[in-house]
This record gives structure tokens, C-alpha cells and sequence, in this order.
């Protein structure tokens, strides 16, 4: 079979997939089997890399390589795997208390490494796994198994702290727009480097509704603000609401009552704007940037190992065993 | 030349002499005992080291605290420790003498540098009255150097400055020492010329210095005392290096990777005693090595698995405080049957502890320190130099049986150093891995969980090879499939087979070698760095006619197959643990055998009195 | 009124009686089996019950994997486990029959809701013909129910719609189990109402559902079977109401908070099954309780660090995977000395392992899981009522000790439910602390590692307490000052004193109780879950009039300080653990005692019979 | 001894210190027992928290009490003290690699749940401790004892990142400028709230003249901006340079060649702006801003934890442990 011939199936494991009928993640799944039988990396070249959680669950789901780890730690074992072999197409796969909670470190030093991984957060604002307790992106005063009396934990906003971890390419989409889940999946591939893509996702069980305000057959029109790259950024019932800067900070206004000059331009190499982008919301609950928020260029971490690799073995030569146990020094005993 | 004044014969002859070189932190004591050492391993001599340092960076000049000394025992003969008592202690100032004087020998040699002994530094080392003058020294031959106006009047034209000026005087008591002990300078020179050379002005002062250490000693005479002389050692024919076990463990490692013919990855965060492996390693990037200092302990045991998963020989490595650390995903790497070998160079502990001391104490926590049963295979390094050999078997071990193996090193292996006959290179194990070829079941497939008959080792598969796709994870695992299982008999099963796969790698090791006397009616039996003082307390008491058994454990889990049987051979059994007795404690459970310990967490190795007093005490 | 139209006599009169709920995920059947223990209970039945369900939060409807299923043993004596073989089996669907069947006592009562018989749902399940009609039923009481439509009809006029009607069905099978059982429907009605109570809709569907299910059982008088019977329990006297583990555990806290008079800080990162203790101890914020889920484990114990610090009652609680996260910090609160609780609720490992699943095979990790030398009391609850007091004697002893305690609890344990005798809290342990009070030297200061001089805890000074400042830490502490230092003997007295601390408990903690026969051979020795099926396998060959002792250990470091003399009294010893043998092991290397060892790691609980047929074995 | 009667000595311990002759770290210790001195909070109320390295051996020598714990975990100690106690004042101090390597996932949870702790990051952009290997804010290619050809780690820019991670107190300062380190010490400590202070501290043994462009004679009139609430961002001799916001970017212009209105107004409650401003250097090589980046408001963790402790006893009065053991209800045998 050529990667030209896959189709969906061919990413489709024997495993039965065990998510509660209607969650997301079944939608994003579908997303990147479609993906991936598109994108055109040989099968056994592609790894899924996974933490612990519903989502994490996504390896056994996927007829690629695959790790379904520990939690929190997947980043660090990608960071291990892409170092290794460059030649792989490297994806993680965890859920918001996976990546953010247990696993936060990891997930930022990857990113400011730049290790050429693909970071799926499926950001479903709870800890499913483990039957409901709130998560650091839980909006505050949620009442949870944990949290009786509301949570007090301010949460974080995944993209602002990904932009502040210098990762080089952030996007954010949600699983019920599979044709945007696609375009953000590529999009990701096709950026040299760690890429960190928040999914949206909705968890029907423990925190359904979440992300009504994006999906709901009304309001989505309403929040949902779509970034490209070059382009003014509006949105909105006919592009009725646009955003602007004042005062160093990302302002939504309507449309109408500004000139076209001064409607921001996305511009997907600028991180401090797009920062000031990610500040728009926090948290799904009114409007929304989705797309890519970042995407620029640094060498990745595994290609400059590489490099020195090959400095080392251009200067000195290959390693000469012999001659490093001896490299000390040596006398002869007769 | 004038070095040659001194004839042989005039000299002491000594089969072995133990000497300490003391001063501040500032002073370069580690480096002039290094310097020293290596000239005497030029001349064929046999030692060992034992360098301590404080664990601050600097502690302040002059202090207790901030005293940093360098042991070296040199023999005519084939030795092991650094020595208990020093028979010569060079001390730089009164701290120096104040932490180091209580374990000189009793008539001991005292080379003191003499103007380092002024108030200040007095007080600052909490002497009230000043010990050159006040007949403290009596019982010792004394030699005062007036180490700094010695050093600063031969450096003169030298071009060196300020500061520079007396950084020189390690080497004066370098050159000293060379004259008493009749080293060759040249080594030295050599060394110094490599690695100043660029610097005209500093290599110039420090060869001066050096060169004005030896004169004055012969110009002195010894201000009265003889030179002492050490004859060559008569050590096994072959080409020999001066080695530390953290370097030897580090070349293990590359061996294992050149004979397994895959690539080292070694992902590790710095941490002492360890640090230097990963520095070593970082340096040899022509190998195809790759290291990777990672954000903690826990992303470096996970890039490990990482590169593991990705078909490298994955390698991680800490003290104490990071295998704690690195326990959750070790056990993910035991789940997933993934080859991995885990370094710990242990510590003086529990937690932060003693960072730059010797222990052992982390043998328990190496056999029981993950949740739920996961025996691990545990192998551990005796000395610097069998840090190579012990890194290979690590290798072999995680390659061949598909499981984590943890190595235990610990510091007086990984910092001391001593001559190590270099190895037939072309003697390394066969250790060639064979990946999974092709689908492995009926239907085509890859099950990732098929073993092999006789090792018990699954098959190992890595990304990239085409229609072996398959998936890994620490939730149980179903026999053959690997698919997720929650089946209670396939539970029993794994575990089972998990537990009898590392049990099995007792029948691919060698059987235990005894050192037995006839009529021994003791054993010793040691592991890891013991080895060296066990062996010396053995060699001293067999000269005193006492039949002994001696034997050395380098399998921790599983052991020799034969191990019990020696046991059950000797009346009494002594183990010799830096630790509250935890061999003692695994031996007790494994073979209910009352073996006696002789133990102590004293943050120092033991002496050869120590164990030859307890051994002593069990024969009477 | 109809229910009582079957009268006492004509029902089988059982001592005890084993029952299990099974069916998907989705059909509420942990509920259903707790509303029926909870209708026994009221009852006056002593009974244990075994929850079972999916690490999947919901595995595909109708699968094997998303089968979920509860057991309860009811009996009129003092019952200790959920029973081996159910005696009567409610199946859902098919894929509940399948995985259950195997189970069920030949010629047992199996319920079954025949409508989710259909094609699809056999497939799912895996069976190739319909077991209803292929006849391999043939050796079971079968009780066939439409339990689909009959609910449907029942609920038709309560109000609820869509998919609330069919979730009622549950209540149907209670309903229809209390009249088999002869049990009350008031506790029921009244549970409803409270939990539905304002949904004034799902209330009365539930309770129509339930009255449903009883009147099918009159009417169809039983398809034909017997009802059973089972008379109250002869228990004694006392106020008693039925807990689980893990609330149990969260109330110990409280109770012990309460006695030592200091705040309750509880510091966890959800993991199953530990997380209910988070839950549980969230909701009591009035008891000055304060919950703190962290970003992982190493930040739980970490802030619990913090609290004890100042002053608070600190407790840790997790499973295995997050004890290998917090080993490094205990390791700290050890050096540190200060009071802590870590609470392990074991399950299958190694690794993520059978996170449902009920195991014991942290033993051995909570007796060495750390680096360098430090043990640490370890006290193991071994009924779900059993961690009530298991709770308050480990905070005791972290407080009175000023060390960490792990207090292991299980899946078993903490998920079970059992009768539990309320308490005289009049009568809990004296448990205040007595701070420091000022400084403790000639000088003025505050000395931290000040000892008392029989319990050799030293003294407790929290931020605030003016002129008592002082600075812990983790790198090994001076005696008397707690200053940092690295001097050799210091540490050798330092890692004495830390374990004379801890083996000293053993003088503080209730000799070994021995339920033993007079002319008994055999010792059965236990720990922590498996205290309920050693005491039911004693009652069998008791019965039969084998002559036994039994006794089972709370502390499982130090010992109870007669163990050793115990174990020296029987000829034979059978420690039956839910691992591979890790107590046997610490009595083989402690006391150089053969004991047997009777161990699983199967993912279930020992059978009665397993245990008795191991005797049974020694004993021939 | 009254808090006002405080002199420096009054927080100095019998313990010598330990760091390494003309180490930074002893400016910034004389900086803290001098505002200590000053700052009038009960010795006895005063608690540092540290981790391991060089840096965190800063609590034995404050005469306060201290604790000095394991690598990385001083955020999350400190996090459970202050939780337990509001009423203590607790500092942590920590170096760059305890901070953000091994502790960097505790530092950001810190603070985005904005626990009332004062954090102290020296960063020395080294492992001192351990004799100099590079840490995650050392500058790409550097040559370190496990670089030896040169590090290949981008590095954290720290204050981005802790805007990323929703701190609501940033600040910036160095140990040579005690007066700055001082006011910065003086404006955490009045935060209500996380407050995270970057110190940069001089290690004149393992990486010497790291800071030499903020420290030297002539480079540090050109380079230190100081920031100022309110205050038009210029600096230099004279005044000679300004920072504007140019698409979205703060940049660096001459002000003579703007208009004054043109020139950025430093506004400590924006984040975004500031974040912008955190983009200007990327380590200390070139014109550098120093000051408070950030301090705004919000509730601290430990007021809402006492304040729903305080509504569940209004609500349901002192816990009843006799009533607790009932809740699921009794039967009584006789
Ligand atoms: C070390 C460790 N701690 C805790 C757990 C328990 N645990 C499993 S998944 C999870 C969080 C799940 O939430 P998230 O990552 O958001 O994934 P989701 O289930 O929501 O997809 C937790 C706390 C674990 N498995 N391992
Ligand atoms: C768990 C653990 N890992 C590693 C170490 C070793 N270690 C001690 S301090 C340190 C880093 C020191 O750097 P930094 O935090 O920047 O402090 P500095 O010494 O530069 O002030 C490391 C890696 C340790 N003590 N504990
Ligand atoms: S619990 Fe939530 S996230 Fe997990 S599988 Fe169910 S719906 Fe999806
Ligand atoms: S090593 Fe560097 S940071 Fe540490 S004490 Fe010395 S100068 Fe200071
Ligand atoms: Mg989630
Ligand atoms: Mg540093």
C-alpha cells in the first residue's frame, strides 16, 4: 500500500474504541484518521505518544506506532523519541489535567525547545478519567466532586502560557468542526517544530455544554472568531464584530464603527500580538479566537543535535574506542 | 641532575604509603593530588584515590568547612583503597590541619605550609593557641615549607600577576612531594605544558613552582626527615590507565553501544556524584552518542523510554534523590518490556543528605522502589575501573531480557580512580539486538507480546518498521496481544511471567567466584564498593595466617545461581555494607541464612581496621 | 398488604446468602447493589460487599469491558467478606451473563432481564447463539424477566420521558430482589426521595420501578422459585451503619483532627481509588478541613510539607503510582522530622496497571520506596470500617513520633462497604501536641533536633511562635542544633537515632492479638484486605473442627514487639497476600522464619476456599 | 524587641555563609535583611522556603524561619504553608534551575492560583550548585561542562513566561543594584497575591559577566530600562532611547525621533502590553527592562479557601463528629 492509497480505515486499530457514546474525543479521532489518510507519511512512520486520561486513550485507536504512557509525562518521552529519530512524525495526545496539570513542565520545556512534536491538548475543562473533579482549565466557582463549593483555582489559559513557553506555533480549534480540526492538524504537521493545538472537546459526561457558547446553533455565529494569517479580524452574523488594539490590549468592537484601518491584521508571526489575541477570552464562554495564533521558525531541538553530531564526527572522525580508553594516558606493565 | 642527589638507597623503602594533601578550596588540592597520582602511576605504581570535597561550591576561605583534600595510596603492589591513616598529610593552612590531623599516623610526615598559620586563619579554623609552636605537632615529623614565599620568589619572572601569582603553590607542593617520593617531574611538565600551553605566563609559573617544590627538597635535605621510596608495583603485564568510575562507567556505555551496535542516547539532569557522566558522554559526540540534559529527573527517564521505544540504547542516569524520582516511569518501562538502564551513583542520604559522600544505602530502594511487583535486574560496579565492565552487563542485560536494569554505582566509584588494564576491546560480549523481522502472527499482524522461548524477551519493534505497527502502555497487558487486559488469570499470568523473566536471568550470569582458602570457615561477601577494603582486610589478615573465603557480588537481583550454595558453605558469613545492612536483609529473606553485618552510614568508606577487627572478633 | 402474602415460612432459611448485580455501565448497578445492602443493613444483616466496574469511565454499551457489577454477602452471623460464588446472579444483558456466569454456585438463581437478549447485544457480547434458548442454562434456577417493558409500564404515569424511563429499571431489579429476600422496601422509598426528591418525576418513576419489581415477584410468585431468607444477624449490641473504606478513612482524619486539636490539611492529586477521600474530606470545610488538590502528586505531599510546617495536621493521600511521585518528599519530611500522613490505597500495579483492581503489593515499596536510610511506620487498615481507627492511630503517630506514617489502605478496602459499630468518640486516643513552648537553650535559642528523651521526637516549633525561629532541611542535620553537617560521626548517630526512633514505636503499639486455639499447628497471619476472608476461611475449618490461630497486624513497621515470640509458637505459619509475598518476605529477613506464603496478584480478592484448601493442604 | 527597633543584624543567623566569594548572592541577602529590617512584619511571622542550589541556601542565613527543602518543590511547600496560614509572610527563593527546570511546574501553577507567596528567582543563567551546566534561561550556545559544543536549548524568557501563567505580580531586577532590589522586594511584599521577582545575580565562578551589559559602567546607562507605572517607557543617557509600539510590537526607537505621545506608557495592570515589553530582550545582552511588568489584583487562593471554610460553618455550624458518623443513617442492635 502507498501512503497514496490509505484511506480512513487503514487508521482504524482492532481495538474497540471505549469513550462514553458521544464524547468528542470520537470527532477529533475521526478528524486525524482523516488526516492522516490525506496527509501522506508512511503509517509505520507516524508515533502516538499519549499521557494518561479519556483522551490519552488515542493510540490504541490509531494503526500507527504507539505509547500510551503515564500521566502527565508523555512530552518528555517525544522530546526522547523525536531526539532519537528524527525521521518520525512524533504526535502527543493528553488531555487538559495530562498536559497542564501533572504534566506542565514537560509540556513547556518542549515547547521552548522546540522539539519538532505535535501536541494535541484535548482541553475538555475536566478530569474525565477520574470521574469529574474540575482541571487548571476549569473555570473558577465550578462545582465538581472536588470541589463542593465551587473551584477557587484561577485557571490557565493554554495559549497565553504555550506563547509564554516560546513555543513556535499555537492554534486552538474544537472537535465538532472537523473541517477546522483538519485544517489546524495540518497546519501543525506542516510547522518544523513543537506545535501545541488546543481542542476544544466536549466531555458529554462530566462537563457537557462546556463549550456551548462555540457550538450552540446560535451562539457559534456569534463567538466563534476565526484567525487567518494577512487578513483584518472579523467576525460575527456578516462580520458584524471586529477587533482592534487599544491601550496595548486586544478590543472587540462592531465592525461598523471603525475604520477598516483600524481592524486588527492577524499576524501569525507577531507573538505579543498574538498574546493580546489569546487575552480576548479565557475560557469558551463568549467570543472565542480560534486558528493558528502562532506559527514561526526556529530550528528545532533534535536537528541541531544532529548537527553537532555531525560537526563531532567531521572534526575528530568516527569514535575510535581504542583510542578513548586510552585517551588518558597510558603505561605498559611487562 | 640535582634530582639524582638522593640515591635509592638512602631512601625508606615502603611497599605502600598512604598520603593526604589538604588545604582550602582555593588551594587545588584535588588537582595537585591528581597530578601527583598520575606521576606515580607513570612510574608503575599501584593506588587508589579518595578525593572529598565540601558540598558547597565554595565554602569561605579558610574555614573548616571550605577544607578539600585528595587521599592516595600508592604500593608496590596490587592495593585497593585510598588507605585508612595517612602517613603523609600536606596541609596549606590551619583548617586543613584542624579536619585532617586526628587520622594521620602516629609519627606520621607533616608537610605544613607554614604562613598560612597566621591569626586569621587561626581563629577562622577555631584555634586558640598557634599548634606549629605550641607542641601539639610533637608526635609527628614535621616539615615546614614557607610554601608562599617559596612559590612567589620562583614564579618572578614567570610573567604571572596578582592572584596568579599563588595559584602556583599546589605545584610547589606537587614538586615536593615528587622529591619525596622520588616521582618523575615530567609527567607533570607534560600536563602542565598540554594544558597551559597557550598561556606562556601560567605554565611558566606553575612548572617554576613545581620544579622549586623538588629543589627544596633536596636543597633541604627533608629540612631532616629521609625520602620515602616506593618501588614500582608488580601489577598483571598490560597497557594500564588511571581511570574514575564515573569516566569508566560513561566508556562502558559506549562500548555497550558499539558492541549492540546501536546508538546511545543518555538523558540524565545534573546531579552529584553523577554530573560527570553525562559531562563525559556530552564530550563524545563522534560516537553517535546523544545526550540530553533534561528539564528533571522524570523527563529524563521519559525521553529515555522515549529513545528506547525508538530503538536506541537508552540510558538514564542520577544519584539518590533522582531515582526517587524516576520510580513511576520506571515501572512503565517494566510494563512495557522496554530496555532501559538506569544509573544510580548513590550518595550519602536520605534526602538532599550528604551530596559529595560515600554510601550504599540504595540497594533496597533499587529492589523494592516502584509500586506493585516489578522486579528489576540490579547489577552494581565494585570499583572505578570495573564501572566498564559492570555498564556493559547493564546493557546486555536490558537488550537481551527487554527490562529496565538498574546499575549502582556510588561515590568512591564514581570519583575515586585507580589503574585500569585496558580491556581486549575485541573481547566485548556479543550483544547484537534482533529486531522483530516481520508480523509475527497467523493473521499477519505484529503482537507486540510474543516472547521469546528462552529469554522470556518479547519482541522488540521500532517506529519506522513497515507493517509492525503496534502499541504500548502501562495499563496491564494482555499475554501474547499486548492489548489492554483486565483479565484476573492473564494478571496472575504476567506478573508471573514478568517476575520469572528477571528470576531467569540467573541461569546467563556467571556463577559467583569465591576466593576461599581451605578450611575457610568465614566468607566474606561484598557488593559494589566495598570490594577494595574487603579485599585489603582479606590480604592483611591472610598474611596474618587466618583462612578466609572472599567473594564479591556484581548481580544484586537476581544473584548467581550458585549463591546460595556458597552460602551454605561457610559457618559464618560477614557482609561489609556502607548501609544499616540491607544485602544482609535481602540475603536473610531470600535464604534465611543468619548472615552477620558489619555496617556503618558514616559518610567515609570503611577502614581496613574495621573489617579486619569485626572478622577478628567472629574468629575468636 | 401484598408484600406479606409470602409468609417467613415458606421461604428457604439461609445463614447467609451471596448476591450480584451485573449489567452495563450505563445501567446504574453499583447503585442498585448499594440501595440493597443499604435495604439488608436496615435490616439488620451483616454483610460486605464487592464493587467491580471498568477502568473506562464508559466502555461501548453492551461490551464485556463495559460490564459493571456488585456483590453483597448477607448473613445472620458475623459475615466478613463479599462471598466467593454469588448464589443468586442478576444479568442486564448478555455481555453481564457472559462475564458473570463462570461465577455462579452451580444450580444458583440467575435474574435475567431477557429483553436485552436481542441479536445486536448478543454479538456484542460475543455469544454466537442465544443462551436463553440454547439451553446452556440448564444448570441454573433461572428467573426470566421482561424487566424493559414492565418498567415502562410501570413508570408510564410518573412524569418522566426519553431515556429517564428505562434508567429506572435498576429499581426494578431491587424491587424485585427485596421480595426474594424478603427485605423491607421502606429504606429504599425513603433513599429515593431524599436523592430525587425534587424532581418530582424521576422520584416517582424510581419508586413505581421499585414497588414494580416487588409486586412481580408476588405476582409471578417467583417464576416458580423459593424466596430466600435471611434472618438478621446475631451482631453485637450497638449503634451501627454501613461505611466504605475510604469514608472511613476520610472520618479517621476528622476524628484525629478533632483529638490533637489542629487543623485537617488534606493535599491529593485524583487518582482512583484514592480520590473519594478528596471528595469526602472537600465537603466537611465546617470540620476546618482544608482540601487542596495539587497539579500532581510531588505538589500534594509538597503542600502537605508546607502544612505540617505550620503547624497543621497534614495528610497525603494517593495510590501507588503517586507514592512513587512523592517518595523524594517524604524522604525530606523524614530528614525534616516533621508529622505527616501518606495514605496509599493500593490497586493492581505494576505501573498504571488495573487501577480498579484490588491488590497489596505496595508493602514492600512503603517499607523501603525511598533512598538512603529511612524507614518509616507503616500502619494498614484492613476493613473498610477497620480505616476509621487505622487513620487516627497513624496520624497519632506521626504527630507523637514527629515522622512521616503510611497507612495503606486497598481497593478492597476502600471501596467495600461493611457494617460498622459506631464508635464511643469519648473514647478516642489522646492525641495534643505539645509545641514547643520557648527556647530550649543555656542561650537563648530555639534548638530544633532537641529530642524528648523517650520518644526521641524532637520538637515541634511553628512559623509564629516568637523567638523560635529555626531552619530545616534536607541535607543530614547536626544533633541538638539542626544545623547542616557533613561531619562522619554526626551522620552515623543521626542515621542511628532516626531508626531507634522508629523501631522504638514498637513500645508504643498494642501487642499481636492471637485468636488461637488451644493445641492449634497453624498460624494464619495477615494484613491490611485480607482480614476478611482469613477470618471466613478460620470460621469454615473452624467449624470443622480444625484447630487454628489467626491474628492479623495493623503495624506493619515497627512490628508489634511480641510478633517475634508468636511466630516462634506455631509449628507452621500461611500469610495469604494479595501480592507475591512481600510480609512474608519481611518476616523471612526479620525473624529468619519459613513462613508459607499463600499469595495472587489476580486482580480479585481470595476465595474463602482458596485460603482453606491451602490449609487444608498443610495441615495434611 | 519591637519590628520597629529591626536593624539588618536582627536577620543575620550564627550561620557562615557559604556561597562563593563576590557571589551576587550575598548583595541580594544584604538587600533582603535590609528591607526586612525595615519592612516591620514580626521576625516569627517570616518564613523562607527554598529549594536546592546555590541560591536556596538563602533561608539559613535570615534569621526568620526557614526551611530549605528538596530541588524544585519550594512553590508547592510554600503553596500548603500559605494555605494552611495566611497570616505568615512566605518568601521563596530559588535559582533559575530550581525554579524553572525541575520546578517549573509548581511555579506556574503558584501562580495562576495566585497563592500570597513571594517568589525570588536568582538568575544566574547557570547550575552553580552543581558547577556549571547550562539552565534553562543560559543563552543558546553556550559552552558549559554538558554543552561542550554549546547548548542547543532555547531558553525561557521568565517574565513571559509568568505572564503566560497568569501571575499577577511580574517584576525584574539585579543584585548590583541594591536600591532597585530593594523597591522590588518592597512592592511584592505589598502585593496582595503571587508575586514573582526576577533577580539577576552575578556567579563570578561558573558564568562570570553574564550580566556585564546591565552592570557595566558605561553598558548599563544604555541598557537598563526602568520601568515606571504611568510613566512614559524612555532610557539611556539622557533619555536618549524610547519604547513605542510598532504593529503590535514594542520596539526601540530614538526620542528624539518620536513624538512624545508616541512613546509607551508603562501600565502595570495591562498585561499584554507588558508581555509585549518582556519581548524586548531575550536575556540581558542588549537594552533590558527592569521594574514591576506587572501588578494587578485578584482574590488570593488562600482568602477564598478561608472564606468558603468560613460559609460551610455559617451554613452549617461547627463540624459534629457524632452527627458525621450518622450521616448515612444508624440502625441500632440491641
Ligand atoms: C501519577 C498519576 N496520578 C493520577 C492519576 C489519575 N488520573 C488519571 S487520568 C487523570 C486526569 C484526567 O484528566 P485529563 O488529563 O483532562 O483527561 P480526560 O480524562 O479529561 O480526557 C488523573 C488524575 C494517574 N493515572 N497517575
Ligand atoms: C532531585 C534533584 N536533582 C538534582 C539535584 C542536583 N542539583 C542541585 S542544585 C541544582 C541546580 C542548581 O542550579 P540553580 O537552581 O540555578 O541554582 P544556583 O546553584 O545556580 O543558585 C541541581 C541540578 C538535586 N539536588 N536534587
Ligand atoms: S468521561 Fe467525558 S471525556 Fe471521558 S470518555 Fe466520557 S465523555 Fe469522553
Ligand atoms: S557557584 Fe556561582 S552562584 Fe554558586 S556561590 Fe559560587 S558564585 Fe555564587
Ligand atoms: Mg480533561
Ligand atoms: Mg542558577
Amino acid at each position: 500500500m502507498t501512503t497514496a492509497e490509505y484511506t480512513r480505515t487503514d487508521f482504524q486499530t482492532d481495538q474497540e474504541v471505549r469513550w462514553c457514546p458521544g464524547c468528542g474525543d470520537y470527532t477529533i479521532l475521526a478528524s486525524m484518521q482523516k488526516y492522516m489518510a490525506g496527509a501522506g507519511i508512511p503509517r509505520e512512520n507516524v508515533v502516538f505518544i499519549s499521557g494518561i486520561g479519556c483522551a490519552a486513550r488515542f493510540p490504541y485507536y490509531m494503526e500507527t506506532y504507539g505509547l500510551h504512557s503515564i500521566h502527565g509525562r508523555a512530552p518528555a518521552i517525544a522530546t526522547g523519541l523525536a531526539t532519537a529519530r528524527p525521521d518520525l512524525s512524533v504526535w502527543v495526545v493528553g488531555g487538559d489535567g495530562d498536559m497542564m496539570s501533572i504534566g506542565g513542565n514537560h509540556l513547556i520545556h518542549a515547547l521552548r525547545r522546540n522539539v519538532n512534536i505535535k501536541i494535541l491538548m484535548f482541553n475538555n475543562q475536566i478530569y474525565g478519567l477520574t470521574k469529574g473533579q474540575y482541571s487548571p482549565t476549569s473555570e473558577q466557582g465550578k462545582l465538581t466532586k472536588s470541589s463542593p463549593m465551587g473551584s477557587i483555582d484561577h485557571p490557565f489559559n493554554p495559549v497565553s502560557l504555550a506563547l509564554g513557553a516560546e513555543a513556535t506555533f499555537v492554534a486552538r480549534t474544537i472537535d465538532m468542526d472537523a473541517k477546522h480540526t483538519g485544517a489546524m492538524l495540518e497546519a501543525a504537521h506542516n510547522h518544523t517544530g513543537a506545535a501545541f493545538v488546543e481542542i476544544y472537546q466536549n466531555c458529554n459526561v462530566f462537563n457537557n455544554h462546556a463549550f456551548i457558547h462555540l457550538t450552540g446553533k446560535d451562539e457559534r455565529n456569534h463567538n466563534r472568531i476565526y484567525l487567518n494569517h494577512g487578513e483584518p479580524i472579523v467576525f460575527g452574523v456578516d462580520d458584524e464584530s471586529c477587533v482592534v488594539m487599544r491601550n496595548g490590549l486586544a478590543t472587540i468592537t462592531k465592525t461598523a464603527s471603525v475604520g477598516a484601518a483600524e481592524i486588527l491584521v492577524h499576524d501569525e508571526t507577531n507573538v505579543s500580538q498574538s498574546f493580546a489575541l489569546s487575552r480576548l477570552s479565557h475560557g469558551p464562554s463568549g467570543p472565542t479566537p480560534l486558528g493558528v495564533f502562532v506559527d514561526r521558525s526556529r530550528p528545532t531541538y533534535e536537528s541541531e543535535v544532529d548537527q553537532q553530531l555531525a560537526g563531532a564526527h567531521a572534526n575528530k572522525g568516527a569514535g575510535d574506542l581504542a583510542k578513548l580508553i586510552r585517551s588518558l594516558g597510558t603505561w605498559v606493565v611487562e | 641532575m640535582a634530582e639524582e642527589t638522593a640515591t635509592i638507597d638512602e631512601r625508606k623503602k615502603l611497599e605502600k604509603v598512604v598520603i593526604r594533601f589538604a588545604g582550602d578550596s582555593g588551594d587545588g588540592m584535588q588537582l595537585a593530588g591528581n597530578r601527583f597520582t598520575d606521576a606515580s602511576a607513570a612510574f608503575g605504581n599501584d593506588l587508589a584515590t579518595f578525593p572529598s570535597f565540601p558540598a558547597e561550591i565554595r565554602a569561605p576561605a579558610g574555614t573548616l568547612p571550605g577544607v578539600s583534600s585528595f587521599q592516595v595510596q600508592i604500593a608496590d603492589f596490587d592495593i585497593l583503597t585510598a588507605g585508612d591513616e595517612p602517613d603523609v598529610l600536606v596541609v596549606m593552612n590551619p583548617a586543613a590541619l584542624k579536619a585532617n590531623l586526628a587520622d594521620l599516623q602516629p609519627m606520621g610526615t607533616l608537610v605544613i605550609n607554614t604562613e598560612a598559620f597566621e591569626d586569621r586563619n587561626l581563629t577562622k579554623a577555631g584555634y586558640e593557641s598557634n599548634p606549629l609552636t605550641d607542641g601539639s605537632l610533637n608526635g609527628y615529623k614535621v616539615i615546614e615549607v614557607p610554601m608562599e614565599s617559596l612559590t612567589k620568589e620562583a614564579v618572578k619572572d614567570s610573567g604571572v600577576t596578582g592572584r596568579d601569582v599563588l595559584r602556583s603553590k599546589n605545584m610547589f607542593a606537587v614538586g615536593l612531594m615528587a622529591w619525596l617520593f622520588h616521582r618523575p617531574l615530567e609527567p607533570t611538565v607534560e600536563w602542565i605544558t598540554a594544558k597551559f600551553g597557550r598561556n606562556e605566563a601560567v605554565k611558566n609559573a606553575n612548572v617554576s613552582a613545581l620544579k622549586a617544590g623538588y629543589n627544596f627538597g633536596i636543597t633541604t635535605e627533608a629540612t631532616k626527615t629521609t625520602p620515602f621510596e616506593v618501588a614500582p608495583a608488580k601489577m598483571a603485564p598490560g597497557e594500564y590507565t588511571t581511570i574514575s568510575g564515573n569516566l569508566a562507567l560513561a566508556w562502558g556505555l559506549i562500548a555497550a553501544s558499539q558492541a549492540a551496535e546501536l546508538p546511545l542516547f543518555y538523558a540524565s539532569y545534573p546531579i552529584t556524584p553523577a554530573s560527570d557522566i553525562l559531562h563525559e558522554l556530552a564530550r563524545h559526540k563522534n560516537f553517535g552518542v546523544r545526550t540530553f540534559q533534561a528539564e528533571d529527573e522524570i523527563a529524563a527517564v521519559g525521553a529515555a523510554i522515549g529513545a528506547s521505544f525508538g530503538g536506541h540504547l537508552a540510558v538514564t542516569g542520577t544519584s539518590g534523590p533522582g531515582l526517587a524520582l524516576k520510580s513511576e516511569a520506571i515501572s512503565l518501562a517494566f510494563m512495557a518490556e522496554l530496555p532501559l538502564v538506569v544509573v544510580d551513583v548513590q550518595r550519602g542520604g536520605p534526602s538532599t543528605g550528604l551530596p559529595t559522600k560515600p554510601e550504599q544505602s540504595d540497594l533496597l530502594f533499587a529492589m523494592y522502589g516502584r509500586h506493585g511487583e516489578s522486579p528489576l535486574p540490579i547489577v552494581a560496579a565494585a570499583s572505578p575501573s570495573d564501572a566498564f565492565a559492570s555498564a556493559i552487563e547493564a546493557a546486555r542485560l536490558a537488550l537481551k531480557y527487554m527490562t529496565p536494569v538498574i546499575l549502582l554505582s556510588d561515590n568512591t566509584v564514581a570519583t575515586g580512580a585507580e589503574p585500569w588494564r585496558l580491556p581486549d576491546l575485541s573481547e566485548l560480549p556479543d550483544m547484537s539486538v534482533r529486531f522483530a523481522e516481520g508480523p509475527n502472527s497467523a493473521d499477519g499482524r505484529f503482537l507486540p507480546y510474543v516472547r521469546d522461548p528462552e529469554t522470556f524477551a518479547r519482541q522488540w519493534a521500532v517506529p519506522g518498521m513497515r507493517g509492525l505497527e503496534h502499541r504500548l502502555g502501562g495499563l496491564e497487558k494482555e499475554e501474547v496481544t499486548g492489548n489492554v487486559s483486565y483479565n484476573p488469570q492473564n494478571h496472575q499470568l504476567m506478573t508471573d511471567t514478568r517476575a520469572w523473566k528477571v528470576a531467569n536471568i540467573a541461569n546467563d550470569i556467571p556463577p559467583l567466584e569465591v576466593d576461599s582458602d581451605d578450611g575457610a570457615e568465614i566468607l566474606l561477601l561484598g557488593w559494589g564498593s566495598t570490594y577494595a577494603v574487603i579485599r585489603a582486610a582479606c590480604n592483611r589478615l591472610r598474611k596474618d595466617g587466618h583462612k578466609l573465603a572472599r567473594a564479591h557480588l556484581r548481580h544484586l537481583n537476581p544473584f548467581p545461581p550458585n549463591l546460595e550454595g556458597v552460602l551454605r558453605s561457610y559457618e559464618q558469613i560477614l557482609i561489609p555494607e556502607l548501609n544499616m545492612g540491607q544485602l544482609t536483609r535481602l540475603l536473610r529473606a531470600e535464604f534465611l541464612v543468619d548472615a552477620a553485618s558489619i555496617h556503618k552510614t558514616a559518610a567515609t568508606p570503611f577502614k581496613i581496621t574495621e573489617v579486619e577487627n569485626r572478622v577478628m572478633e567472629m574468629l575468636s
